[in-house]
């Protein structure tokens, strides 16, 4: 039933301002589909980081499979070092496509998920929200068009402002407390919404329970029942 | 290549490689080729588990504070054990309460189960805050709770130890004194992190267990010792992560071997650590794991198995 | 950047960070930026130690059986002291002993000279059969112990404590009854090593002690209820190899903070750990070490500390 | 009183037969004297070898310090990576050259030590052990005019047959057991010997007690008192 973890070659590692673009060779990998995840960790592994750690794919090419990795810690550290990556996935449920328009809201890092969704949706309005400029650098891998805000600006504002009369669907990713905004303004004009959310997580496949969320009210596993969540089942 | 088969409390395993209790849901994963799975820790009423964050990584490990996250008793038996009893694997029943009358329902209840072939009584879980913790750092009341469950079930009842006491042997003696059938140890090292960015404890539960490769000495020391004190088959576990650890374990005395905290980061190491194994027993000329059990103490010392 | 000085059982030290007992010979080495240097223990005889292998790499950490090799009270007194008083540093002297008289005489004896500053209690190695060891198990003892010890010298008394037991806090309390100035923990976790070609126990002493980043949750944990139990000064150890660790452990409850495996990898390590401190003070617009001291607590647990 | 730490950059990782040879640059590190050793640790760290490795040193250039390594196990293995290598020394005592004539007596990975050794020692006799060939190539380091013997034959039996009239010291490297039997024939022969030998050791300089062997009778630390040390101490 698990994906088998493969280990990827690295093709490049670039700064994509003050984020890295963690480029595979895909050699065969199974993708997913948006909002899925993959384990990875550094091959050979660092001394500071024995998990591995939970990243969305920025997109899959015929030939790559790209990660947009904000670098935190040492496990993102080492995947940044240009050995070979071991890749466990693709992992959890993606966003479910909806018919209709579609508005991809990306709070930080966040953003990382959306270039691939954006080319399932090319008619999509996108909506990013960055800390800083080098932050926002990003932007430019999303979507040529995306209108992007950098505080004290917040995204939930372009957002509020577009919602009105808006019929179609909200796809978000960012910090808990964005989406916990984007919910509530998508719940107030009764637009169907969509979170990728994040926790911390031991494996990814259901066997730690160490991603504990609140969904459907109570402590679940993010990563069986998630990542990506109806905004209904997120907040109670 | 040696064949891996074991006998275990009268059980025949295609290898000695099982999971450990709360490191594996075979429900969402599959198997992942242990010989058997063990379930989460089972308690009378169902439990949400402790507030996140739930886990923080350590150096060669991780401390968690799930606070035995699992569906209660009645749901277990209704909807979990029937599908865990489809997947062809017998199934070890890893059972806790905060009373020896809880522990004994869980026990005679789901012992009455086919697919289940043995019961683990959980008295060694750090996440909780009373409960299986303390029965099993209090030599009589261990001796009294496996005595207890002993008289509900025909199926072989282990005794899962923590590491976290001043002496192991007194309560691997005590269990053996109680009737178990077998031990499992060890279960994680009362362990806690602390946030670094606010300087509080950082995990929900407060309080956590420590696991992974770092607690290996401290696990073998404990399978060593209860093994010296019971002679009782012992399932070892603590930082197993390949086919070396487990030849390790064996020769400390355990008869199999647990795998927990590597299988987060690599869902294919039981697969991997049985190759290993095999081949080393090749090496070794020996005719199977049993070969090493023990092999770690003097020949005098070993005392008869079951 | 603030400074690290620290108060510490009314000594004022330069910074929190001093050695582990034995896991540093400053007569060989230097002092290596420790800002009191803490002996290896002395007994009343001298002792050669275990037979070797008395180490074994284990993950992020390392087990030894080292068995208290010491020069033995008298040459420690006429050889080593002398020496070490000319460092420029304050001595923190660690005796262990098979009996409380033996620890007495040594505490008499060593605490009247002029450079020792405070004396530590080991009743907590465990790479010896007996004495040290089993005193710090046992709450009475433990109490007898540090009370007779106590009468003997006018400097400081700790007792160092091992993590090796049922309820650190017992031990602890006990301690403090028995009038200890400070504690000192941990020491390190009982573990073995199995060598992977013989299958036999690998340390040349049977046992071991396991030590190094691994055991650092284990360690926060003794910590953190050592002092909400006590309120007593502690200098805190186990796996220290930086800044942010000595962060977490004068959160947990230490106002020193002992380093000792990671010393062996990294002889500079202490330099750059209290370079590390000094910058997150100023991070966080901290005056000193000692305002992070027990900031893991909840603010009405904080005892009155010294 | 220890020296500081350094961390040096890789010049060149070769194959040498059956072992690796690791240069180093040297990069005015002090490089101490033949029989001193270094604790050796490959950065960044691996995640399998947490303490630091002794290694004495093949020989010193001006800008290059080499290491001949047997890799055994995880802490070899990552120095042969090709990453920085940490680099604490020199330790310990090496080898005090007597007037007179010498001889060089290596047994397997103790070859190691000689080639610096034999610059010093330009007329020494150079008499070498090994298991197989392969480890047999390395002798090519050592001098050009080695007596070099495979097992079966031990490198004693050589030894064996020089010594009868050698007036002169013997300098022997190699596992315990040829460091026995060396020891034993010149003293046979009432010829002055020195031995540099091995140790498990975590620190290198003093700390840890770990390094115990019998010198004087008694269990001392061998990072202490040698590695190289006077034969008479270390067979009592
Ligand atoms: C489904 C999913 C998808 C994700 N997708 C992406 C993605 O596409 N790109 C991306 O960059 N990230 C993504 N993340 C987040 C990513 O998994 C984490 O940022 C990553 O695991 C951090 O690892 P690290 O090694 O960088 O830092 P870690 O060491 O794991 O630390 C993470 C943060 O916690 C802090 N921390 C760690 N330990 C402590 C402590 N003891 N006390 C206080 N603070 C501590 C660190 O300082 C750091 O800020 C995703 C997460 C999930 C769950
Ligand atoms: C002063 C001095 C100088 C030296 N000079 C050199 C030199 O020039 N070149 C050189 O190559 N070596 C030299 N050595 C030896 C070298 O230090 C060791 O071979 C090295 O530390 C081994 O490290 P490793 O990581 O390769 O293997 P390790 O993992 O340290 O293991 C070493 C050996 O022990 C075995 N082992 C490890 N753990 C266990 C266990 N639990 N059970 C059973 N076996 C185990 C391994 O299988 C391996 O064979 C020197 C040693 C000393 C003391
Ligand atoms: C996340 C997590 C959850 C666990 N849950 C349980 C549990 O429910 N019951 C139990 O007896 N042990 C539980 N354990 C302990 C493991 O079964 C095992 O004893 C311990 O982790 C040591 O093995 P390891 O180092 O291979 O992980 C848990 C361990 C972890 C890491
Ligand atoms: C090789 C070694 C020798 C030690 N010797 C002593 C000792 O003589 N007395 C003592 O109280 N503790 C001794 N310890 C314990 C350390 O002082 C310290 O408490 C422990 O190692 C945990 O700290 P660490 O993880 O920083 O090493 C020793 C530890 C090591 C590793
Ligand atoms: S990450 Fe382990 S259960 Fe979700
Ligand atoms: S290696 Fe540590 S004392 Fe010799």
């Amino acid at each position: 039933m698990l994906p088998q973890s493969r280990s990827l070659a690295v093709r490049a590692v670039e700064a994509c301002g003050a984020y890295t673009l963690l480029r595979l060779r895909r050699d065969g990998a199974d993708a997913g589909v948006p909002g899925q995840f993959f384990m990875l960790r550094a091959a050979p592994a660092p001394a500071d980081a024995y998990l591995s750690r939970p990243i969305s794919a920025a997109w899959a090419d015929d030939d790559e499979l790209a990660f947009l990795l904000d670098v935190r810690g040492p496990g993102t550290r080492a995947l940044t070092a240009g050995g070979a990556v071991e890749v466990l996935g693709p992992l959890g449920h993606g966003f479910e496509l909806a018919p209709g328009p579609a508005l991809l809201v990306g709070g930080g890092i966040g953003a990382a998920i959306l270039p691939w969704l954006v080319r399932l949706l090319p008619e999509a309005r996108v909506l990013l929200g960055f800390r800083t400029d080098a932050h926002a650098v990003c932007a430019a891998l999303v979507h040529p068009d995306a209108t992007v805000v950098v505080e004290p600006e917040l995204v939930t504002e372009p957002l509020a402002r577009l919602l009105p009369g808006f019929e179609g669907t909200v796809y978000a990713c960012g910090p808990d407390a964005m989406l916990g905004a984007v919910a509530a303004l998508a719940a107030e004009h009764g637009v169907a919404c969509q979170l990728a959310m994040e926790a911390a997580m031991a494996c990814g496949f259901g066997a730690c329970h160490g991603c504990a969320v609140k969904i459907d009210g109570r402590w679940k596993r993010l990563c069986v029942e998630g990542p990506v969540l109806e905004a209904s089942r997120a907040v109670a | 290549m040696p064949s891996l088969e074991t006998s275990f409390c009268g059980l025949r395993l295609p290898t000695p490689f099982v999971n450990g209790s709360g490191t594996l849901d075979a429900l969402v994963s599959g198997t992942l080729g242990v010989s058997a799975f063990v379930t989460k820790t089972v308690t009378l009423n169902p439990r949400e588990g402790n507030p996140p964050p739930r886990i923080a990584e350590t150096p060669a490990g991780m401390v968690n504070s799930i606070g035995l996250a699992n569906p209660g008793l009645d749901r277990f038996l209704e909807d979990d054990l029937p599908r865990l009893a489809e997947l062809g694997v017998p199934i070890v029943a890893s059972v806790g309460g905060w009373s020896p009358g809880e522990y004994a329902t869980a026990v005679a209840r789901i012992g009455a189960h086919p697919a289940v072939v043995a019961i683990e009584l959980n008295v060694s879980c750090p996440n909780v805050e009373s409960g299986c913790i303390s029965i099993g750092t209090d030599p009589r009341e261990t001796r009294a709770l496996v005595e207890r469950c002993r008289r509900e079930t025909d199926v072989p009842v282990l005794a899962k130890l923590s590491p976290s006491v001043t002496e192991i042997e007194a309560i691997a003696t005590a269990a053996a004194e109680g009737g178990a059938d077998g031990l499992v140890l060890i279960n994680t090292l009362r362990g806690i992190a602390i946030d670094r960015a606010t300087l509080r404890p950082l995990l929900g539960g407060g309080g956590g267990g420590l696991s992974g490769p770092a607690v290996k000495p401290v696990a073998l020391h404990a399978v060593f010792h209860a093994y010296a004190a019971t002679g009782l088959p012992i399932v070892g576990m603590g930082g197993v992560a390949g086919g070396s650890d487990a030849s390790e374990f064996l020769a400390a005395g355990a008869t199999l071997v647990g795998i927990g905290t590597a299988l987060f980061r690599d869902p294919a190491v039981v697969a991997r650590a049985a190759l290993e194994l095999a081949e080393e027993l090749e090496r070794r000329g020996a005719s199977g794991p049993e070969d090493l059990v023990a092999a770690a103490h003097p020949p005098t010392s070993t005392s008869s198995r079951a």
